[in-house]
């Protein structure tokens, strides 16, 4: 259970903590049972993340996987950032150990369900743009090899 | 500021003792015979792994000839709790009491054994994580085997009422175990007189080395064996002795008994302060009875926020401590002992555990009580569910 | 002259090598935290353990994800033979075969599982104590669940056809466990070649320290657990590491390793030497192929002494050895493994084995051929069997 | 496993060890199976042991009871031989391990065994006076406690 030095400088110092006053987009993923949720906050200019913050409920993983995908999508289109995979979001940490996966696919989902909001209120059926968002299945999910 | 390391995890393991070490040293050099050959160096060998066992027995009110040397408490558990149960099974008895909030050395034993065709009752601990005497009486039914109850809680320190236990169990015939692992050294123990059929214990949580225990087994009791072969720990326990190791748990057991009053006085004093400290913390609990607690155990919970998290960000603080947070173990769900006292798992995954030792001092205890609250602070403005909560608070739901 | 002290007991344990020592300092001093838990020096020991992993998984031809740690030897053995036969069993496999001189950790682990109705073929090993592959093969059946043969055996080093029973062992879909206690170190191992499924070793007797050993289970294989608890060991072995033990073992079997050739080359001159020269003795024997055999090991008997009373004389001479003798075991039948090479009590009770290592030299291997001569002479001078042999002798009985 | 250092002492230094030419008594107990053979030698002069010699095929323990016995019979008159028990030359000997309180029983059946040779010899029945000698039942008689 040792965390890369990237994971524990995002844990340490992460990037784009906060909530943005009038988002266009909130997305709030997992939940307290569990021992983790997210919280994601975007602006859009013209398809394109201008802004995005977060806040997270979890362990050291959960927060330095809503920094480093944080980092990835903000002034990326939307197109990019619904192309952010966790394991994109993974290898930019330099990996994570294998019980810590799922919080690499709940920061994916944290995007998703705050491009979700963004489509809804713009009236937009978010589904055949976003897709469906699953809730982390915990117990096929996640590789728990310890 | 200077780089601090304050080491406040003895529950988890602690550092050998250089005393102890010292102790261990010859059997780590020159003294290499096997206990079980004729010759000198062995002989030499041998006379030191019976010395131990017999410091050892001294401890505990024991008979030498009642210790076994094993790897360690999980082995030790392992050994007791199987070994009786087979050796029940064949007079029928298979029904097993024990606690819901046992460490996994016990609680995984019964699960294999649950999977054998034996069944397992669970008592519940209830919010201040204690037995209740009572409720083992009630449930010893005709077929049961064994009762094991841990003698203090690993995350909790929560202290058992083991004379009551060892007495209803003397009453009923019912054979007793406890994994006294984490009370060993801190709590007076006399097997005799407080009726314990069997006993684990392991050298590392008392500054001895690791990978070394043993168990206490009263005479005329034969579990089954676990590790078969030769004829060590007459004809019980098979492999070549761990000399050193058992030397050291010797030497480390008594080291700790002799120093206990003093210990367990100071430690009291620097728990309770800094409990009192931290309680001020809002939306803050401790968890476990705070009287009949080890005393170097502190358990608490903060709402909010999640345990390894927080372990983080102390441990960037140079402060190692625990939690019973499920992402310290792998497994997602929080600490089965702070679900067994009611906790809900929001709150459970919040939980901190500092233990306490001989070398922790009264700075190391106010460094800790002045680290603790800005981490908090810092971890609730980024918590979601810190938002939930007050904005319920707001709404006026608590 | 001098107080001479040679150790020719290698096969029952080895001198902790200074250099594994200090390998194994730090985790016996600085390096204390948990490997298990989240903070530093609880890293820096996760670290330590893992990297004792790769190394004893890169010497033996296995992947790190195959390498276990437990106590020793007997548990390994005991955790292979009786895990594997648990889990066969689940299958309708309940049929083991294994040889007639192995370990007790292995020879009561099977007997612990007869009594559980596993039903035991143990194979001959003839008089040059090498199992025959073709015996092994036909004692197959349709519901074999393991093979387990000894790699090398303890008292006479005769080295097995390992790779010829995996061979047989892959073919027909058996399990095959090997106890390698005695070959580790001294003996070129790889378990993909050799087609073996679950392997034992133990430190001690490779200049490591007592009390900590590995098993390596091919990736698949599952043997139910034997020591329940914690997440340790990916949650196959419960118990607190001995961090300090892992390293040193990984430190002992990689020095071991690396100086391997050279000694065998050495060790075996010497052995070779000494054992033409204890020939010339009247009326002894080697036991064991003279060829397929540990370099390290020599193991005879002298018609007419019991071994006790050699061993003891050695000692007063201050030389270190062993005996398949009854006496020293505590039991009063001579060595399993003697007779199972088809010696007959009288003769197998007048047994020596000597077993050197890396600091055995050529002055300590002369001073025992020199030392052994007339204490024999003494022996069979009071020795009323050996009138009997010399009567019997003078009428023309042989 | 750990002798005394009387023990020691008399299997490093045995007394009385050898034959005597024209013994007046020879007893031969053990056997070569379970490890040990003692063959005791006397010579009886007016009902006193005056001399006595062993030899003995076994383990450290089985040399040094029966140097110890033929030292605490030397000298002795055949009734004082007769009361020697394994105890007295265990408690001689500063005491055994469990699994070597057979040899001094050995040693004490070899004593008998010789004065029962004696009698015989003498054309006297030896049971009456000397007691059946039964061979050491290692099932029973020897504590095996290791
Ligand atoms: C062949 C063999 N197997 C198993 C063992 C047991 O190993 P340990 O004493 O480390 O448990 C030994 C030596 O003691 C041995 O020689
Ligand atoms: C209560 C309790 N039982 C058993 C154990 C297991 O002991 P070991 O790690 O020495 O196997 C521990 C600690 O790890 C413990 O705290």
């Amino acid at each position: 259970m040792a965390y890369s030095e990237k994971v524990m400088d995002h844990f340490a110092n992460p990037r784009n903590v906060g909530e943005i006053e009038n988002a266009d987009g909130i997305g709030e993923v997992g939940n307290s049972k569990c021992g983790d949720i997210m919280k994601m906050y975007i602006k859009v200019d013209n398809g394109v993340i201008s802004d995005v913050k977060f806040k997270t409920f979890g362990c050291g993983a959960a927060i330095a996987t809503s920094s480093m995908a944080t980092e990835l999508i903000k002034g990326k289109t939307i197109e990019e950032a619904l192309k952010l995979t966790n394991k994109a979001v993974m290898e930019a940490l330099d990996g994570l150990p294998p019980v810590k996966v799922h919080c690499s696919v709940l920061a994916e989902q944290a995007i998703k369900a705050a491009l979700s909001d963004y489509y809804t209120r713009l009236g937009v059926d978010p589904e055949p743009i976003v897709g469906k968002i699953e809730e982390c299945n915990h117990e096929e999910g996640c590789a728990c090899e310890l | 500021m200077d780089k601090k390391r304050i080491y406040a995890d003895n529950a988890a393991t602690t550092k050998l003792s250089p005393a102890v070490l010292q102790d261990m040293m010859p059997y780590l050099t020159d003294v290499y015979g096997n206990p079980s050959s004729l010759y000198s160096v062995g002989a030499q060998a041998k006379k030191a792994v019976e010395l131990a066992r017999e410091d050892i027995a001294n401890v505990l009110g024991a008979a030498p000839t009642e210790i076994f040397f094993t790897s360690g408490g999980s082995e030790a558990d392992n050994w007791a709790i199987k070994g009786i149960a087979e050796s029940m099974a064949k007079k029928g008895k298979k029904h097993i009491i024990s606690s819901k909030f046992e460490h996994h050395a016990v609680l995984h034993s019964l699960d294999a054994l649950a999977k054998k065709g034996f069944e397992i009752t669970l008592l519940d601990v209830h919010e201040n994580g204690i037995v209740r005497p009572e409720e083992l009486e009630a449930a010893i039914r005709e077929d049961t085997a064994l009762v094991t109850i841990m003698y203090a809680n690993n995350e909790i320190g929560t202290i058992q009422p083991i004379k009551e236990i060892g007495a209803i169990c003397k009453k009923h015939g019912v054979v007793f175990h406890t994994d006294a692992v984490q009370a060993v050294g801190n709590v007076d123990i006399n097997v005799k007189e407080q009726n314990i059929d069997l006993l684990s214990l392991t050298g590392h949580k008392f500054h001895g080395p690791k990978g070394c225990g043993a168990l206490y087994v009263r005479k005329g009791l034969r579990p089954e064996i676990l590790i078969d072969g030769g004829a060590q720990e007459r004809g019980r326990r098979a492999g070549t002795e761990n000399v050193a190791g058992i030397v050291g748990l010797a030497s480390a057991l008594k080291l700790a008994v002799s120093t206990m009053d003093e210990r367990n006085k100071r430690l009291t004093e620097l728990r309770d302060y800094l409990i009192d400290d931290l309680l001020k913390i809002e939306r803050s609990r401790i968890n476990g009875d705070r009287v009949q607690r080890l005393p170097g155990n502190i358990n608490m919970c903060f709402e909010g926020i999640e345990g390894e998290s927080l372990l983080l960000m102390l441990d960037l603080n140079g402060v190692c401590a625990s939690s019973g947070s499920a992402c310290t173990s792998g497994s997602l769900d929080p600490s089965h002992v702070l679900l067994s006292i009611g906790l809900p798992h929001e709150i459970a995954h919040g939980s901190l555990r500092l233990s306490f030792s001989d070398d922790t001092t009264k700075e190391d205890v106010e460094y800790i009580a002045k680290c603790i609250p800005p981490i908090i602070d810092r971890l609730r403005a980024m918590s979601p569910l810190w938002e939930h909560i007050k904005e319920n608070e707001k709404k006026g739901i608590v």
